[in-house]
């Protein structure tokens, strides 16, 4: 038997369901139908009173679950696509996010996030947000690569007390396999070494990651031993194992699936440079998909996003320096 | 200001199709065949994974659709249509080719790869390109207006779009048409009424009887139609889209309607009680439409038959062009988001 | 589900006084006496450049926003106010230190200087502490439904939030409130439609004739009241309080009245025109409060008089509590946004 | 006579009222009463068809305003303050940000922002929005620190074809005052060198230009000369002029008013390691608010925002390696 990637965020659910009472799941089609992506299927049927369709009002869904959240519950709401967040973004950055510094109530809301492209999604379902969420205060963004992490993350995120934007790719849904989901690991705000190596250090989370231990494989021919770090969440940002990596390697190339301007691989790299300038043997580089919407056609996307011959070439620049 | 009037038509009758006309009845059935045999060709090619992305039909609105785009004058009123609007956009004047292109990946259809299908759409020629946010169009519309407006171009005009039943729980619709209020705009709004937002039916959506009801909220115009029958359509859209050309501001027109397929392709729509099929809500528009005209003399079923066959012939040609067509290629691309050099 | 009725209740009369009683009567105008001085306090203190940050009072709002803190059950029901809505804040329990320590910058009040005046609460208290974005309090308080129904603890609990006629063009509000219909919550929306939203006049911001014409659009109950009658309010209120807290879903009150101050105290108000002031709906509540009680033989004069002393002296005390506290340490501040070490 | 900031900016927009027809203004009380900041002051009454109050619907605006702008107008929508565009976030980037691309219609659009930290002003009044929306495809992000720039920049950005956000400061409204508006100096795109200097760069943008330079002026009388770089537009961003300022000083200090997660330090900091790694003596530096909501009381938010003696501080750190 196999668990996928979406097959481990439904369990998580539902063994959350299971273990707490206070635990509750809102969002569109999420009841009987079990969700666009069925990440939520079956469980209306085990829990009835909390497992909740909601109308297409992701500013009141938020809202909603802000409110639910201040008064002892631990709700979950999934966004439809990642991309309709942006309708709650308020509800979201000014007042889940402000909450706990504003009154000291902390916030025990998470918000499923299904994010990234597949091809033929287009621009408004293939968006990564986690570049949005992490610029403002008060929210946790993870961002999960593997089946087990999706797992262990999700229930690490609902348990915890402060808001949570829980980034999950829809391209790892159904294609990640794993036998099992497994023992927890790494905790919330650990990074990890996906792929060890020695002469450069991919940074990076989510699908990516996927595609930074394909590029390291294809470079590994060459005699290339390419380190790769799964992020698992970026904010926290787990500095150390990243600074620990790269004074292992002394090259840092910062990956990642969202627009070029700002967001994760800026701040890897900045932060890096900040405090380990001297590990460096070469400038730190950074692939980011390229700054246009996310096209709809599916050579246009592979070329969008970054791919593992794209990763290969910018790992050759950084190697040749 | 006294509250707007808001009359109910949920029955038609033959003396309000003769205030429609025999032209425009045979011209909306057409479109809504040609419609309705463009979007069965499309799910066809979805079944045979031919189809890039993904496949949303308005299997079972066409009446209601059809009639807005038949109604609106092409040459100058601005038509935003949704995702089950296929035959108010025939008949507002796109191109099959427009459609077959998006959904099969032509690099030479309107949005040239870059967004597809149901987003599709040709600002210039007045027919925004939708995005995905539900709701988001209709002060995208207002302004269209407005901009005429001080243009002093508005006279005459008129603005329309869509939504869905789900669609009016959305801030960006109340926020929208309340503006479009507030500056008695010429736009006419239809509210399909198909029971579902993807599953999730009109009890978890809203609260009220008939979402009429909010017409008067708005300070609008409102009316709420039978969309199964398409004089009910024709009559009561006309009535919308005359109170809004002659400046009664802006028009809501509710259809009560089921939608006759899944959400998209990809959904098999189980969800849909039998029972609702099998209601009034559930006669197909298409269907209905044909006895309609034939009743009233003003079509006979050869000449129905007749009007198959060819949208068949122009469906198979647009599908057989965009099918040799390439697609977009990635080392053309500019990746430009911005229009001015030097801005991005 | 059948439409929800509508009364209008415009007017108020001895009978309804009956059925609201003495006591209620008398302690909603003490507080609304309270609130009243407090502001006139706060507002010679900004003028004074004492106060930190902006302040926006509730002048003319004292009866609506006071009824309401007095109809609610401050050991279980909600109340999430907005700005104008000292009245009820007192009404339902909030201390006045709380007030005077957040405007004077003193680091005890309950944001502890983090964020400021209006935007206090006590959300462990059921009183949420809004955020600025306005209509976004009303999902908010749904949830705080939901979470007690959930936990089997709503029976009897009503959650109350208060908007202007402005705020009524959020998305915000129409989600939240459509939602709180959906699940047929104990919600108690009061809407003050004061006919200003800043200097923004009703007919720019709706086009409806009443807002009351919005509660049906939503499938709930709804009620408009002269907002400047102590007794009209206590009556209207209660009826949607008892309506929510029986079942009945979500009850809107719409209050006519006039804002009698700047919109904050650096506005002088002066787009409001003199006919609109010497109107009916620009009536001092609390000076018509006090001529309501004493026809009904409900306090005297000399009564009225004494609990004005009184009120005086408590601001006094409060103001003098707070000028004398130190505002927030910078240094000792540890910069925190997420309650969890580490996840920052 | 002088010229404020916010006069240069009431003054650009009756510029453009009166040069060009196609202008108009939309927001909450820009009418008769002039708006929150008096920036719109006495123009409705010389265009009452061309300056139009709002509803409180910031999503309505910029939908209105978008459909206006592909109908042949070139609106400027004055949100009141930038922190209640979060409301109208959806329309800015997925509709106006992705408009060109999508249909080859550019999108002749200007979002004015009121900015930035007052004391007083609390979480909800005193947001920098640069990072968000630079973030995003499609858009142009301006930040102007003069009398100068704000009425020239914003005469570029409204005759720019393309959706512009236009970033002005609060702080600088009353206080910031100029002889004269004075001749359009460099172009949109282009950074301005506000302080030349030799030891190390500074580089900024908005109300923090001035904060450099009054650290910077507090560090010359040790006998260091700070250069200080005013980006103008961080959206585009002139790394040109930036590397150039490297170059000459080795030292870099991205200096920032907004959330320390990403965005413009972050950015900036990137792509100069990524372009001038040999060019840099020391580690680059970044400082940018703290990472909490901006707090009400004024000693809290005077210790929230860069500081000249933070600036300072960092400066010295950055010299002293
Ligand atoms: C803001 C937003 N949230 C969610 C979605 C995802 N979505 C697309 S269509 C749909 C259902 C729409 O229902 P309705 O408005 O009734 O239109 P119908 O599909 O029935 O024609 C949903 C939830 C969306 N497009 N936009
Ligand atoms: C989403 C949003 N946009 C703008 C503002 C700025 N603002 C604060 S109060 C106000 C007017 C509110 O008017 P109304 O709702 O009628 O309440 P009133 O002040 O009359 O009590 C505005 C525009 C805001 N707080 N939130
Ligand atoms: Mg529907
Ligand atoms: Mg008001």
């Amino acid at each position: 038997m196999s668990v996928t990637y979406i097959d481990a965020i439904r369990q998580a659910q539902l063994d959350l369901l299971r273990e707490r009472e206070d635990v509750f799941l809102y969002g569109q089609d999420i009841g009987a139908f079990g969700g666009a992506f069925k990440a939520t299927k079956g469980l209306q049927e085990e829990f009835p009173e909390r497992v909740l369709d909601s109308p297409i009002s992701e500013d009141a869904m938020v809202g909603m679950a802000i409110g639910a959240a201040i008064s002892g519950m631990r709700p979950i709401v999934e966004m439809q696509f990642a991309d309709f967040s942006s309708v709650a973004f308020n509800q979201i950055v000014n007042q889940a996010g402000t909450h706990f510094y504003r009154t000291g109530i902390p916030v025990p809301l998470t918000v499923r996030m299904p994010c990234g492209g597949t091809p033929g999604s287009g621009p408004f379902h293939s968006q990564m947000v986690e570049a949005l969420y992490g610029h403002y205060p008060g929210l946790v963004v993870i961002a999960p690569a593997n089946v087990s992490d999706a797992y262990h993350l999700l229930k690490e995120a609902v348990l915890l007390d402060d808001p949570v934007i829980f980034c999950e790719h829809k391209f790892l849904y159904r294609w990640l396999k794993s036998d099992e989901i497994g023992e927890p690991g790494l905790s919330l705000g650990q990074a990890r070494i996906a792929r060890p190596g020695k002469h450069a250090t991919v940074v990076t989370y989510s699908a990516m990651v996927h595609e930074a231990v394909r590029a390291a494989d294809s470079l590994a021919s060459e005699g290339w031993e390419i380190e790769v770090v799964d992020l698992r969440s970026v904010k926290p940002l787990d500095l150390d194992t990243v600074i620990a990596s790269v004074a292992r390697t002394g090259r840092l190339l910062a990956l990642g699936e969202a627009f070029p301007w700002g967001g994760v691989t800026a701040e890897v790299v900045s932060r890096v440079v900040a405090e380990g300038f001297h590990l460096l043997d070469a400038p730190p580089l950074r692939l980011n998909a390229k700054d246009t919407p996310i096209p709809y056609h599916p050579d246009l996307w592979a070329s969008h996003r970054p791919t593992p011959e794209s990763i290969v070439e910018k790992l050759r620049e950084l190697l040749n320096f | 200001m006294s509250a707007p009037q808001i009359p109910v038509i949920l029955s038609s009758s033959p003396s309000s199709a003769a205030t429609i006309g025999r032209d425009l009845m045979r011209r909306t059935l057409r479109m809504m065949i040609l419609s309705r045999t463009l979007e069965s060709k499309l799910a066809s090619l979805y079944k045979a994974g031919k189809i890039v992305g993904g496949v949303y039909l308005g299997t079972g609105q066409e009446a209601f659709s059809g009639s807005l785009g038949c109604l609106l004058d092409q040459d100058r009123d601005i038509f935003a249509p949704l995702i089950r609007d296929q035959a108010g956009r025939t008949a507002f004047g796109e191109e099959l080719i427009d459609a077959t292109r998006t959904h099969l990946g032509s690099a030479q259809g309107p949005m040239r790869g870059r967004d597809g299908n149901i987003h599709r759409g040709r600002p210039s020629e007045r027919r925004p390109a939708m995005i995905s946010h539900l709701g988001s169009a209709v002060s995208v519309v207002a302004g269209m207006l407005i901009a005429r407006r001080m243009q002093g171009s508005l006279t005459g005009v008129v603005g329309a779009t869509c939504v869905g039943d789900g669609a009016t729980s959305t801030g960006a619709f109340h926020e929208g048409l309340n503006l479009a209020a507030v500056e008695k705009l010429p736009l006419v709004i239809l509210v399909a009424d198909n029971q579902f937002a993807y599953s999730t039916p009109r009890e978890r959506q809203f609260a009220c009887n008939s979402l009429l009801d909010r017409a008067a909220g708005y300070g609008v115009g409102g009316i709420e139609i039978d969309a199964t029958s398409l004089v009910s359509c024709l009559t009561g859209i006309q009535t919308a889209v005359n109170a809004a050309r002659s400046g009664n501001g802006p028009q809501m027109v509710v259809g009560r309607l089921l939608r006759l397929c899944g959400h998209g392709e990809h959904d098999d729509g189980s969800y849909v009680a039998p029972e609702l099929k099998n209601s009034l809500l559930g006669r197909d528009c298409v269907e209905n439409g044909k006895v309609e005209l034939i009743e009233l003399g003003y079509a006979t079923a050869a000449e129905i038959e007749s009007w198959q066959e060819e949208a068949s012939e122009q469906v198979q040609e647009a599908v057989a062009i965009a099918q040799k067509e390439n697609g977009p290629d990635p080392y053309c691309e500019d990746w430009r988001a911005v229009s001015t050099p030097g801005m991005q």
